[in-house]
């Protein structure tokens, strides 16, 4: 539809339309939106790896010599806070995904614009209550906020993260329900259900676990707030009250959490592995299923988490098993993914080698729970550094390979400039080479005995902690390229044609940068999704000799 | 600088045996899962790589394939799972007859007492070959009572009582961790497990101050907080006869039947009306506050001494009345 | 949505049948029915909810499938929630 | 879904620029408000569950504390807020017909409602401080037999208190939406009152509608299981 006939600076679009902080402030446009939901997460997720790397330093030797032992607490506790709800619950649904979503399904923009500012509002009311709370004191309970620590021995600020938490928790609401109403009602003509992009799928699948699990979490935490602001009893066990009724609520939705930040980087991926391998999706009915499979079966789960807890011992068996019920549609993504390149046109570019790390990466993160879903094995190793590990490699790991490689896929789209490729690939491959540095270290140290939210440990754990604190340093090198690239390529990157990478779907169709109401006229869609075999494949994009 | 770098646990109990061969066991399986995925993809990514001339070849899917990669890791799975299951009710069900340690958890130590009297803290002396059964509460927040060489671990609630058990096969000393985070010292609350030949132990037990079993203190609270005015043996008293109810079944007022296990004798001295048996009025005040946490282990000790030897109550003073040389050992 | 408009009528109807439920539930509490006590007082909570569902909140009216999706749904996932944690609670004296 | 082109072309200045038509908009909306109740059903549902659990575990010592609360008030207030629900279907009602008068009178009886719900509240909460049954140090619970009847089963003091947390938290979360709902509504009646609702847009007036009638279910539900445990003895 819409050629770039003359270039990006001359044209107006969503980024040139108006300018000044009031155009942002007040925007509701959901491009706009997004990228600052961009700069807001980008904020926050340097807050977290700070916290990460003083972390690592700590633990470089056995003794607790860097910081207080209360502020170790304080950095891990902060550390998780932030990364999870600040970083990876926003970070690709409310980046990418209020980026896409519209132009992705050919809609002028979300259903509720108003309630999707609203949403960032919320979110950086719930960041400044979160900074607030660092800054006078911090808090100290680990991001799972168990009771009665938190509700009776803490001496930090756990009520105000509790409730920065609980703001945040609605922002995550909105933007689920924006997203589901959005793709049930503003769909183009001829944009079937079978025809959407695979990352609408997952976004889809994962707005429900927004909207079904986050309330749950909220009232949690209002209860806890309650116990520790009017000593309600409800998870005292002085009062008859059960602290692991607290935990059963809390990973009600905290489990379900972790499907809110990998199904939407699996999305991410199934759409890059199409794009650079100019193929469909082998089984692109399946890997939409799984989806939703890993959402309604991911809240069947949670006492996973409590398997030496204190639980009984039959719903210890129900979770376990139930447990390996959820591998199977994760597993079926995995080989779908696989299968999509058998005879394919594969292509090296930046986006396509994050798509790799993130397959490897999640298919070991993706083993080891099987590891700890396995109650033998889980008495061992659970509350260790095998947890860390574990949880690593999904969520930082594969969600943020994923979110990286969608951030490459997408920038064309988003800023209309290409970025450096060079440095692109090196930059996949450090953060690659970084992460398993930093955390396959984890795995041994656990199954070694090493528990986790340790200030100070026995010295035979020194070597590996060693090898995990120098990796450590190499991933943030990683992590910190993109930044500088993705800065430099909106001044100086060559300009972006609207389709780069010779991708299918509808939000490469119109202009990069979009115009701001997305489409010059509104589409209609008459094709298949990745119907690569119409498309030709782009010259720019690398060619293996 | 760095001794000892060793990248398999110490195994030092029939448990670790046991979830070592499953865990290996799984390292092959997964590994294998792990290592197909990855060279299928690195194959497919070197020969389908882009080439001028060469298309890409537009495949739908195939049902087959799929129920195939869904059907045959669910079995995979379904094995893992029942292996697991089996090592974990084996981990949670002590065998009849375990030697007892009462472990009492507080923010940051460890404070273990043996059926003896014997007292310590960060510091659990065992003997090789027997198997050891704990029973645990904490004094404040959720520890979690965790030994690596053994395998086993298991939180320590405020509140009620957990169970663990381990039978140690090699004399030697074993790091005791505490793996749930319980506060600013977490890390420090670090203990040991010293597992000792037989005759060792005895010397061991033998080493030091004398101290009274922990039953026969639990029968001296008993007479001291005036229990035993109420709880009398000729069914006149104002609360039940306690002899011999360990173990067993008992009616309460509200018509439930519960079993007198340790959780209700606790629950029975701090939260007294919880559950009245049937023919008695809730009129015991409640204990709590007024009894630590080890005097309740002692007063429970002491209700389940009640309810051993069955045959004949000859035994059951001779139990009680003959202390022998005990050791207080206090670290 | 459909613009179904319901009578007037039928609205004060079905309030009248909700405040009737309500003394109705109020009046079985006083006697004795054994664990049947909450059941009744459950089913009679139920269909209240199910009037104001239906009625009030137009459910039976509407065209829109999606609605009844959103309502099944939730209300499946709060049994979840209550049936899984229930699975702890109900089995722990179990031996 | 939405055949654009088959869609008539109402420019009616309710119409937001990202929708096609009306119907559109509307739908969206409605489907907007259902999802928000459906994650409201959630947030509830947590009080729930623990509600359901420790009634399981301590159920004698929810019976008694239970008798302490005043069933007339409570099922008086179960009859307010049905009415309540009653004047809101018949506002929505009014709304669609584009009645102004009716719509705002509607309203209004609905306010009066909710603040006669929240003042009976109120007593009941006022209550519950005097006999010292507000959860925290000051907590007292005896379990004094109800007036001629010894056979209650006895109560253990912490479990009552229990009881009491739950209590107040589940009445005073729904307390926080009726107040809410009120907020809602005041403003609704203000621009009801300037006409602003016809025939053809009245979707606030509808979703507020919603929240307003899945309060009251809440109710419906907390009625029976706090206020009526064991009233037979």
């Amino acid at each position: 539809m819409a050629t770039a006939a003359f270039p990006a600076s001359e044209r107006e679009h969503y980024l040139n339309k108006d300018y000044g902080i009031r155009s942002w402030l007040l925007t509701t446009d959901h491009k706009r939106i997004a990228l600052l939901y961009l700069l807001s997460i980008t904020f926050f997720f340097f807050i977290g790896g700070f916290f990460a790397l003083l972390i690592r330093l700590e633990l470089l030797t056995p003794a607790g010599d860097l910081v207080q032992a209360d502020t170790y607490n304080k950095l891990f506790t902060m550390h998780g806070q932030v990364m999870i709800f600040f970083f990876l619950i926003p970070s690709i649904p409310a980046v990418l995904g209020n980026f896409l979503v519209p132009l992705m399904i050919g809609a002028k923009d979300l259903a509720f614009p108003r309630i999707n500012l609203l949403s960032w509002y919320l979110y950086i009311i719930a960041g400044v209550m979160m900074l607030h709370a660092m800054l006078t004191g911090g808090v100290d309970t680990g991001w799972t906020f168990y009771t009665p620590f938190s509700t009776a021995f803490s001496n930090t600020r756990v009520i105000e993260a509790g409730l920065s938490i609980f703001v945040a928790g609605f922002s995550s609401i909105l933007t689920g329900l924006n997203f589901v109403v959005t793709i049930h009602r503003m769909r183009a003509p001829g944009m079937t259900w079978s025809r959407l992009p695979l990352f609408i799928w997952a976004l889809y699948a994962t707005s429900i676990i927004q909207l079904l699990g986050t309330p749950v979490l909220a009232i949690t935490l209002v209860l806890v707030v309650l116990e520790r602001a009017f000593h309600f009893g409800i998870f005292d066990p002085t009062q008859g009250g059960d602290p692991l009724l607290f935990q059963h609520l809390f990973w009600f939705y905290s489990h379900p959490a972790v499907y809110i930040m990998i199904l939407p980087s699996m999305g991410v991926v199934t759409e890059i592995i199409a794009c650079f391998s100019r193929k469909r999706i082998f089984g692109y009915k399946f890997v939409a299923l799984a989806s939703i499979g890993i959402a309604v079966l991911g809240f069947l789960v949670w006492a996973h988490h409590m398997f030496v807890a204190g639980i009984s011992l039959y719903s210890a068996l129900i979770f376990s098993i139930l447990s390996y019920l959820v591998a199977v549609p994760s597993a079926i993504k995995v080989f779908n993914w696989t299968a999509t390149m058998y005879k394919g046109s594969i292509s090296f570019s930046t986006p396509m080698l994050y798509a790799f790390g993130f397959i490897g990466l999640f298919t070991m993160g993706g083993m080891t729970g099987l590891f700890l879903a396995c109650l033998g094995v889980d008495v061992h190793v659970t509350d260790t550094y095998f947890v860390v590990a574990h949880f690593h490699y999904i969520m930082v790991g594969s969600a943020v390979m994923g979110y990286l490689g969608g951030m490459h896929f997408w920038w064309p789209k988003i800023s209309g400039r290409m970025y450096p490729e060079g440095w692109g690939r090196l930059a996949a491959l450090t953060v690659f080479i970084g992460f398993n540095l930093t955390f396959f270290p984890q795995f041994i140290l656990g199954y070694m005995g090493m528990p986790r939210r340790y200030w100070q440990y026995p010295p035979e754990f020194q070597i590996l902690n060693v090898l995990s604190t120098a990796g450590s340093t190499i991933l943030a090198v990683g992590y910190v390229l993109p930044m500088v690239y993705f800065l430099w390529s909106m001044r100086y990157g060559k300009h972006a044609t609207d389709n780069p990478w010779g991708a299918a779907g509808l939000e490469w169709k119109t202009a990069s940068p979009p115009p701001t109401f997305n489409f010059d006229e509104p589409p209609q869609v008459s094709w298949e999704a990745y119907d690569y075999e119409h498309i030709p494949a782009p010259e720019e994009v690398p060619v293996a000799r | 600088m760095f001794q000892n770098f060793p990248l398999w646990p110490i195994s030092a109990s029939t448990m670790s045996g046991r979830v070592d061969a499953l865990f290996i066991f799984l390292l092959v399986v997964c590994g294998f899962m792990t290592i197909a995925i990855f060279v299928l993809i690195l194959f497919f990514a070197a020969r389908y790589r882009r080439r001028p001339g060469f298309e890409a070849e537009q495949i739908e899917g195939s049902n087959a394939l799929e129920l195939t990669w869904s059907i045959v890791p669910l079995a995979i799975f379904m094995v893992i799972f029942t292996w697991g299951a089996v090592i974990y009710f084996q981990g949670r069900t002590p065998p009849q007859g375990a030697d007892e340690i009462y472990v009492v958890a507080k923010q940051w130590m460890w404070k273990l007492q043996h059926e003896g009297g014997q007292r310590e803290i960060n510091e659990l002396h065992v003997p090789v070959g027997r198997d050891i059964k704990m029973i645990m509460t904490s004094q404040d927040v959720i520890h979690s009572f965790y030994v690596p060489a053994f395998r086993i671990k298991q939180d320590v609630l405020p509140g009620r009582y957990t169970t663990a058990w381990f039978h140690a096969t090699r004399a030697g000393t074993y790091h005791l961790f505490c793996a749930e985070y319980c506060g600013t010292q977490h890390s420090g609350m670090i203990g040991q497990v010293v597992v000792m030949e037989p005759a060792q132990y005895e010397a061991w037990l033998a080493g030091g101050t004398s101290g009274a079993p922990l039953a026969v203190t639990g029968q001296k609270l008993f007479a001291e907080l005036g229990c035993s005015t109420c709880h009398r043996s000729d069914a006149q008293g104002r609360g039940p006869d306690l002899d011999g109810v360990f173990g067993k079944p008992v009616l309460l007022e509200d018509g439930r039947t519960v079993t007198v296990d340790e959780d209700y004798v606790r629950e029975s001295i701090l939260s007294p009306a919880a559950k009245v048996v049937k023919g008695f009025k809730p009129i015991m005040p409640t204990f709590q506050g007024i009894v630590s946490e080890e005097q309740v282990n002692a007063l429970v000790a002491y209700v389940k001494s009640l309810a051993q030897p069955p045959p004949g109550q000859a035994t059951r003073s001779a139990n009680l009345a003959a202390p022998q040389t005990h050791t207080e050992q206090v670290h | 949505m459909s613009e179904h408009i319901v009578s007037r009528k039928l609205y004060v109807a079905i309030g009248t049948t909700l405040l009737v439920l309500t003394a109705t539930t109020v009046g079985i509490a006083f006697i004795n029915l054994g664990p049947f006590n909450t059941i009744v007082a459950l089913s009679i909570a139920t269909a209240k909810a199910l009037l104001v569902i239906l009625f009030f909140m137009h459910v039976k009216y509407t065209s829109e499938k999606m609605t009844r999706v959103v309502i099944v749904a939730a209300v499946f996932w709060l049994l979840l929630l209550l049936a899984l944690s229930m699975a702890d609670y109900g089995t722990r004296l179990w031996h | 879904m939405h055949d654009s082109s088959a869609a008539v072309e109402t420019h009616s200045p309710a119409l937001r620029h990202h929708f096609a038509d009306m119907e559109q908009q509307r739908d969206a909306a409605s489907l907007g408000m259902w999802l928000f109740l459906s994650t409201e059903i959630m947030f509830f549902g947590g009080l729930f569950c623990a509600y359901l659990i420790y009634r399981y575990l301590h159920f004698n010592d929810f019976a008694a504390a239970s008798q302490t609360l005043d069933i007339r008030l409570g099922a008086i207030n179960t009859g307010v807020l049905i009415l309540s629900s009653l004047t809101v279907a018949l506002a929505v009602h009014a709304a669609q017909k584009g009645q102004r008068k009716p719509l705002v009178g509607y309203l209004l009886a609905t306010l009066v409602l909710g603040l006669v719900f929240l003042g009976i509240k109120g007593v009941e909460y006022a209550d519950k401080f005097e006999h010292h049954h507000v959860p925290g140090p000051s907590f007292h619970f005896e379990s004094v037999p109800v007036k001629g009847h010894a056979e209650m089963p006895p109560a253990e003091s912490s479990h009552a208190e229990l009881f009491f947390s739950l209590y107040f938290a589940m009445t005073g979360m729904h307390a926080l939406h009726m107040i809410i709902g009120i907020g809602l509504f005041s403003v609704l009646t203000f621009f009801a009152w300037k006409g602003r609702y016809t025939p053809e847009y009245n979707t606030p007036i509808e979703n507020a509608g919603l929240y307003w009638h899945f309060v009251d279910i809440i109710w419906i539900y907390l009625f029976p299981l706090l206020y009526l445990i064991s009233r037979h003895h």
